[in-house]
């Protein structure tokens, strides 16, 4: 990365810093400041938007660090979602757990249910891998299906409006401040994790397994703890999930919300914590997006159009935004940005 | 007994259609390593269309077939050139979601040309009861396992002894390599595409047969993943070896267990519990190559 | 025969590797592209033969001219069929194909079926080595006999050029002399224009007619084979011998850098 | 198992072989403090097998490895690392998608303490650590002459660069016994020379110069280099050890090898 | 790159753009209408849904007419919108839609499948919102009760079907029954106690459970040769068309039915739609039960039948809806319509909210006359979300949809 002009660093500190600038800082803040004073002057509709975004990310963060850093493709992650959103939902509904920790215990629950599938990726790779993880998905939920005295079956289960304390998180304002809060949180902890010690070693397993081992680094030990942290975020979303949507149901965890978490990971630029965020804005606007213009399409075009339009133009847009951009959102933003900081040279070295 | 062969008989037979399906997923992952999400995409499309050339158009059997695999053609080259060929060179991952972009178009398609309603085409293949003993065998599965077998056949002579099976070969181990040597790598990939979207389709007529066409269909490509891996991504016999076993595993746990769990479904994940043990114990699936690892 | 004229060539449009290259293969001959790791010479290959595109990179100021047509605008596929092949380094063998199926590959793009055969037998002539292996799976071939392999595959295409990316890249020296040989054969035999690109100047210069020496993505000397195998700064800085005329010893390296004469 | 304080590391009649070739059939060898030790021999000899052995990324089917005395034959490699056996390959193996110093940095994980709870929230002592290591990095990117790359992906790297950094993250794992498989292959004159300075002198030690990097300050008293070039590997090797076709044939000093009729009929050919 | 970097710019204004589009809101419109699930499985029973609502509320616009057999007149001051969306039938979308259609002033809502009904039961009591459903299973009845349906929930549908067939049963064994239901929370939702209860009751053996895809992908062979080995008389279940479809035919094929050799009858709950089902499948489908269901499209001597026919004749004339859940959709919508008139009764158009929608509206509709659309009139209270009094039976013969019964409503849930 190149610094701006006239930016030096003089210890190690300052070069490891996230933010290494006061003009970094600053727009931190701003940002955080519009972030969270968003509920001032947005209607619900987009709070429940804001917070789906919010909770995905979450999610998405725990995908790039398995898959974007680690290398290990899961197309599962919806299934591990599913089970931290259960666990939770038992926990505070059917147990009686006060909220604050019935969410970590869900995002445990999820961690060990990574893990536990996470063991075959000692074995496989590649492609072998994504179809185990896939299988993972369609396990849990006949699992949860299975355990119809605990998780209700099909039935799904009905949780209560989640409060800490005296604090009623079920309005949309506090939920969407929870969400934010932790969405932040995990933000942060993601970006430090794969620049520490863990995160090389992750980093090290996806471009050269081979080697990572010989240089002393455990695939055993350290895959599965890229399964258990992706996991565990996994876990913290799927909790989320449910306690807003306050229902538990396995419909709410489908096996193509797995596939399009990997879709948004791409798109936003695998391997980066902003292109985890980038992928998950730009594909949840587009969602929006198309559920609103379905009935004005259908109005212009004919009923039966409307839902073929918008699925298709879903599809035609990530086609020609891959076609245009196939290494993803962050990375053109970092072109951008490159571009500026060494304007008016256009090429470096 | 009757009922353990009974059920035997009838997961061989449905085997066989996702061995078929499979294959077509093989053909894609061996040309071009990628791990192609619209598999079963291209399988609902063929119902849907087996159903607009049998009933609106009312074709016979033969020539629905046949117009059918035309589609393909036209719809693997319009795949390959718009879609795949931009996105040579690029990660794979980036292709993944391409093909997962595709299915979206697809069913998208799908819906904008047949509506969302569900389609039956009962009167494709004689309704027969073949009678074995107490045993009975469909005639619809006995009828989709001999195509099957056919397309299968054709295949494995197609890679072993004509000369664009040896380009498709050497275009999945090295694409600069033949692209240096004069070979055109999108002809190359434009005929393993086509001859996906032909399995594809053709898979679906013959479960379009059976079920109607639906957008759901679309799902039994997951399956069909399932069975590449189980027989080993670059196997063409292990495919149809892990088709048949989990068609037949499938059925035998679905009649046996399912009456003992609260919930059922086994039969829906039964393949995946099998396909994950196996690959626990051989990496590579039954069949599949080891890829020669150095350092 | 093929004409590269001041040729610059960038990666994703933004790292510029080669910065005006001129070289020229005549009919026949073997021309040597010597130059330091990193310097452009395997880049100058990728952009003759048309696999730059395939890396993302591109052409963006010169052109390149095969026999009179300006190729550089075209893919791979075409360059190839033009009959310029190239020999990538490191060996790439179709792994999981057999010897023979791995040269019958390179002879995709040929109808003659009969002189297909000819060719087999005659690439077994010049590498006996692979004859007796030809049904193995060529994936478990030795270093040599790969680059046996890939160096007849390549001839299998009947190129009027081959484009050799240093075929002596982690052989032993017994091998390296070996290979050496073979090229220098077929280049007297079939008569094939051959450009190599080479780290091992001593071995390239010895069969070479002409060579060029390239650094930083410039071309910064030239000139006939034999002389060039005179030239001071080639004996000191890429053959190892001081200008006294003895072999000094690894053991007696400075710490301080020496400078070229020609960079100066 | 103690027979000789001097050796480091004692192979004893391994055997190994696979898809029914025989890669390597009943080798013993000793590598000994002190020393530089060639492995050199014909393309598939099996000199990177027995690196891979020593490794343990191979498993040898027959015979054993032992290390300061402690049986290491069938041992994960990453324990291998741990216990201080170090290894730059062949064919440049680096992390692509990290910066040189970052993959310098991630060979230090042996050597770091802090998991994942600590990097995530990145407080006092896991900070810290971070900084002591990147200090070591640092010297380490200083002694190999790679400053200017530092912040570069080593996967777009020139190839001699990348040698050099595959080099350094070797050295940052601070071993005791470093394998070098064919540091200089590829390379022209001018960086052999570089790359056979930097070996004498990670094989000597730096002393003050480097006095917060052990590694650098006191060397590495045994490194093993698998190497084709001859002129190279006479120069600085104290000893050479030479395979064929899976068997040692000879094992002796420089000037011993040079002149041994097998070796030469083997290997090395008529010097014109 | 710089084309594309501009290409960039224009999608995202287009799409920010979009988001800011207010849909046009005239003065004094109440909105009808609500969540659809147009791709799914259930997209084709949505797809008609939609279809019959905006015919409906064209209607009633043109008109100001509840129906043609009705008196009563919506207020001639007042017109009213059809607002929907897509929620690909996933409940955090529905969710999202929901609030979206809620803020722009939307005062009843609609479910259009089991799994956003799960999700959105709570919200919508808590929201005191009223809605209509074209999902019905027992989970509705559990408390709260805000989401009134059109047809009984499929454990009544069902034991409709076994009080049906009881009565026919000659034999002096006790008749055995098991379910073929669908796999996912619709079909599963014939699986409480009370609904076994009921069949012990009155009289019947339960064997087991077996269950079909909700789109079968393949005949569902072992499911009915486990049924036929166990000897079974009855299977009820819960199962969309695609789904019932390839489970009959091989039925046939392995000689099951009433009118096979081996004698069993197969009946579903509503989804299973008898008439769609006759379409498709001819004399194939002979035998095959479905309760609940309405009647078919040209039955035109039923009033509601005629208007509905007349709509469409009107208002799309080439582009007929032939699925029978268009006359769910004009239900939907008279219910709502209803209820949105209803309230206007007891408080002015600037005072109307959810709740009073809900309770001056959906509560207070007594007897409502569809023109024979739904089985009875439809009555809701407080504790009665299930509209109907009564289930129509029908049965395929010779590849026609017959009505063979109707039987009265057990309330089991």
């Amino acid at each position: 990365m190149a610094l701006y002009s006239g930016t030096f660093h003089e210890n190690y500190a300052q070069d490891m810093a996230v933010f290494p600038t006061k003009l970094h800082w600053g727009l931190l803040i701003i940002f955080l400041i519009l972030l969270f004073t968003c509920p001032l002057f947005f209607s619900d509709r987009i709070l429940t938007i804001l917070t789906m975004i919010g909770i995905t990310i979450i999610s998405v963060h725990g995908l790039n660090i398995l898959v974007g850093y680690c290398g290990q493709i899961s197309m599962g992650h919806a299934g591990f979602m599913a089970v931290g959103g259960y666990t939770s939902a038992i926990l505070y509904a059917k147990l009686s757990f006060p909220f604050w920790a019935a969410l970590p215990c869900g995002a445990l629950a999820a961690g060990i249910a990574g893990l536990f599938f996470g063991l075959p990726s000692l074995k496989i790779k590649g492609f072998y891998l994504i179809m185990a993880t896939i299988a993972a998905h369609f396990i849990i939920i006949w699992a949860i299906i299975q355990l119809y005295g605990l998780t209700g079956g099909a039935d799904g289960l009905s949780v209560p409006r989640p409060r800490i304390g005296a604090i009623m998180l079920g309005t949309k304002t506090n939920y969407f401040y929870l969400v934010m809060v932790l969405a932040c949180l995990a933000t942060l902890i993601a970006h430090n994790i794969v620049r520490t010690r863990a995160g090389r070693a992750f980093i090290a397993i996806r471009d050269n397994d081979l080697a990572a081992e010989v240089m002393g680094i455990s695939l055993w030990s350290y895959k599965l703890q890229a399964f258990f942290i992706g996991c565990v975020f996994a876990g913290v979303a799927g909790a989320l999930l449910v306690h807003y949507i306050s229902f538990a149901s396995t419909d709410q965890f489908p096996f193509m919300d797995s596939v399009w978490y990997l879709g948004m990971l791409i798109v936003g630029g695998m391997g980066s914590t902003g292109g985890a965020i980038f992928g998950v804005v730009a594909l949840k606007l587009l969602d929006e997006l198309v559920t609103v213009i379905g009935p004005i399409l259908s109005a212009a075009v004919a009923p039966q159009a409307a839902a073929s339009v918008a699925i298709m133009s879903h599809g035609l847009i990530i086609i020609i935004f891959l076609i245009f951009e196939p290494r993803g959102l962050y990375h053109r933003w970092e072109m951008i940005k490159n571009y500026f900081r060494l304007w008016p040279f256009s090429h470096q070295e | 007994m009757t009922f353990f062969i009974q059920l035997v008989v009838t997961g061989f037979a449905q085997g066989m259609v996702y061995a078929l399906i499979a294959i077509g997923f093989v053909i894609i992952l061996k040309c071009s390593e990628v791990f192609n999400i619209a598999q079963g995409h291209f399988v609902m499309i063929g119902g849907y269309l087996g159903y607009t050339f049998l009933v609106p158009l009312g074709l016979p059997v033969w020539a629905s077939l046949l117009a059918a695999v035309v589609v393909a053609v036209f719809m693997g080259l319009v795949i390959e050139r718009f879609t795949l060929r931009p996105l040579i060179g690029q990660p794979v991952l980036a292709v993944i979601m391409m093909t997962i972009a595709l299915a979206t178009v697809l069913s998208g398609l799908a819906t904008l040309i047949w509506g969302a309603e569900y389609k039956a085409y009962h009167g494709l293949l004689p309704t027969i009861i073949l009678k074995v003993g107490s045993i009975s065998i469909p005639s619809e599965s006995l009828i989709g396992l001999i195509v099957s077998v056919i397309c299968v056949t054709l295949l494995m002579l197609l890679f072993r002894y004509t000369k664009i099976g040896l380009a498709m070969r050497a275009t999945a181990e090295d694409l600069q390599v033949v692209q240096s040597l004069g070979i055109k790598a999108t002809t190359v990939y434009a005929v393993s595409w086509i001859i996906a979207c032909i399995v594809g389709v053709i898979g679906g007529i013959l479960l379009g047969g059976i079920s109607g066409a639906n957008m759901v269909l679309a799902d039994i490509g997951l399956k069909a993943f399932a069975v590449v891996l189980l027989g080993g991504v670059n196997s063409i016999g292990g495919a149809i070896f892990a088709g048949i076993i989990l068609g037949m595993l499938e059925n035998v746990a679905a009649g046996y267990l399912d009456p003992l769990l609260p919930g059922g479904g086994l039969a829906q994940v039964f393949p995946f519990i099998v396909m994950i043990i196996v690959l626990i114990f051989k990496p590579h699936g039954l069949f599949g190559l080891a890829t020669i690892e150095r350092i | 025969m093929l004409d590269v004229n001041n040729i610059e060539v960038a990666y994703m449009k933004v790292i510029q590797v080669l910065r005006g290259v001129s070289l020229k293969v005549d009919d026949g001959r073997i021309v040597a592209l010597l130059g330091a790791n990193g310097g452009g010479k395997t880049t100058t290959l990728k952009a003759i033969s048309g696999l730059l595109k395939t890396e993302v990179g591109e052409v963006t100021n010169g052109s390149i001219q095969f026999n009179g047509k300006q190729i550089d605008r075209y893919g791979p596929e075409a360059i190839a069929a033009m009959g310029i092949t190239q020999v990538m380094e490191g060996r790439r063998v179709l792994e999981h194909l057999s010897v023979e199926e791995n040269l019958l590959v390179g002879a995709y793009c040929r109808k003659d079926k009969t002189a297909i055969k000819k060719d087999l037998e005659m690439v077994f002539d010049y590498f006996p080595y692979i004859q007796r292996l030809r049904r193995q799976v060529s994936g478990y071939l030795s270093g040599g006999e790969q680059q046996m392999l890939v160096i007849g595959r390549a001839l299998m295409a009947r190129p009027k050029l081959i484009l050799l990316d240093e075929p002596s890249l982690g052989l032993a020296p017994l091998v390296v002399k070996e290979i050496y040989k073979i090229i220098h054969e077929i280049n007297a035999g079939v008569k094939m224009a051959i450009l190599v690109v080479e780290q091992n100047v001593k071995a390239a210069l010895g069969i070479a007619d002409y060579g060029y020496i390239m650094e930083n993505g410039r071309i910064v000397l030239s000139g006939p084979a034999e002389i060039l195998r005179d030239n001071e700064d080639i004996k000191e800085f890429y053959m190892g011998i001081s200008t006294v005329g003895a072999k000094k010893s690894y053991r007696d390296v400075k710490h301080y850098k020496r400078k070229k004469r020609w960079l100066a | 198992m103690e027979k000789d304080k001097n050796v480091k590391l004692r192979i004893e009649n391994i055997s190994l072989s696979f898809g029914g070739v025989n890669a390597l059939i009943d080798v013993s060898m000793e590598i000994r403090d002190n020393e530089i030790l060639a492995i050199i021999g014909p393309n598939g000899a099996g000199k990177t097998a027995l690196l891979n052995c020593i490794n343990g990324f191979y498993k040898p089917q027959k015979g054993e490895i032992y290390y300061k005395g402690q049986k290491i034959t069938r041992m994960r490699p990453d324990k291998l690392a741990k216990l201080g056996i170090a290894r730059a390959f062949q064919n440049i193996e680096l992390y692509a998608g990290l910066t040189t110093q970052d993959n310098i940095m991630a060979a230090r994980h042996v050597l770091m303490r802090q998991n994942f709870v600590a990097g995530a929230l990145y407080l006092g002592w896991a900070l810290k650590e971070e900084i002591a290591h990147r200090q070591i990095a640092e010297e380490i990117i200083d002694f190999l002459e790679i400053a200017p790359i530092r912040k570069t992906h080593v996967g777009v790297l020139p190839y001699g660069m990348q040698k050099r950094v595959e080099l350094g993250r070797a050295l940052a794992l601070e071993p005791n016994l470093l394998l070098l498989d064919e540091p200089m292959a590829g390379m022209n004159l001018e960086e052999k020379e570089d790359i056979a300075r930097f070996i004498l002198d990670i094989y000597e030690g730096q002393g003050a110069t480097y006095s917060n990097t052990p590694i650098l300050r006191d060397g590495i008293r045994s490194i093993v280099l698998v190497e084709h070039d001859m002129g190279v590997v006479m120069d600085i090797a104290d000893r050479i050890i030479v395979l064929d076709f899976g068997r040692k044939i000879a094992e002796g000093t420089p000037a011993e090898i040079k002149s041994n009729p097998k070796v030469i009929s083997a290997y090395l050919g008529e010097e014109e | 790159m710089g084309k594309t970097r501009f290409g960039f710019v224009a999608l995202l204004i287009v799409m920010v753009a979009l988001f800011m589009v207010p849909i046009g809101a005239q003065a004094k419109t109440l909105y009808v209408g609500g969540t659809q699930s147009l791709t799914g499985a259930f997209a084709e029973d949505s797809a008609a849904v939609l279809a019959g609502i905006q015919d409906y509320v064209r209607y009633v616009n043109e008109t100001k007419m509840m129906a043609p057999w009705r008196k009563e007149k919506f207020p001639a001051d007042i017109t009213l919108e059809v607002l929907w969306r897509d929620d690909e039938l996933k409940p955090a979308k529905a969710l999202s839609i929901y609030e979206e259609l809620k803020a722009k002033g939307m005062l009843v809502a609609r479910i259009s499948g089991s799994p956003i009904a799960l999700a959105l039961k709570d919200r919508l009591w808590e929201d005191q919102m009223g809605a209509t459903s074209m999902a019905s299973g027992s989970y509705l009845m559990t408390p709260p009760q805000s989401i009134f349906t059109y047809y009984p929930i499929y454990t009544d549908s069902c034991a409709a079907i076994a009080d049906w067939f009881k009565a026919s049963w000659k034999e002096s064994r006790k008749p055995r029954v098991a379910y073929l239901t669908a796999d996912n929370a619709m079909g599963k939702s014939l699986e409480i106690p009370a609904m076994r209860a009921y069949l012990d009751k009155i009289g019947y053996e339960f064997v087991g459970t077996q269950y079909v895809p909700l789109i079968a992908t393949s005949p569902p062979t072992t499911q009915l040769t486990w049924l036929k080995q166990k000897g079974v008389d009855l299977a009820l279940g819960v199962m969309i068309n695609p789904g019932s479809q390839p489970t009959v035919k091989e039925m046939v094929r392995l000689g099951m039915g009433p009118f096979q050799p081996y004698k069993m009858t197969f009946g579903v709950a509503l989804p299973g739609h008898a008439a769609v089902f006759a379409e498709a499948m001819g004399k194939l489908g002979d035998g095959y039960v479905c309760a609940g269901s309405f009647r078919p499209l040209d039955d035109l001597a039923t009033p509601g039948i005629k208007f509905c026919d007349d709509l469409q004749k009107k208002y799309h004339p080439d582009k007929r809806v032939t699925h029978i859940m268009y006359e769910g959709g004009m239900l939907e919508a008279m219910v709502q319509v209803e209820a949105l008139r209803l309230a206007l009764e007891k408080a002015p158009y600037e005072k109307l909210t959810p709740k009073v929608v809900l309770e001056q509206g959906f509560y207070r509709i007594k007897n409502l006359n569809t023109g024979d659309i739904s089985s009875t009139p439809l009555t809701y209270g407080k504790g009665d979300i299930e509209g109907v009094d009564e289930i129509r039976i029908d049965q395929v013969r010779n590849g026609k949809s017959v009505k063979v019964g109707l039987a009265p409503v057990h309330g089991i849930y």
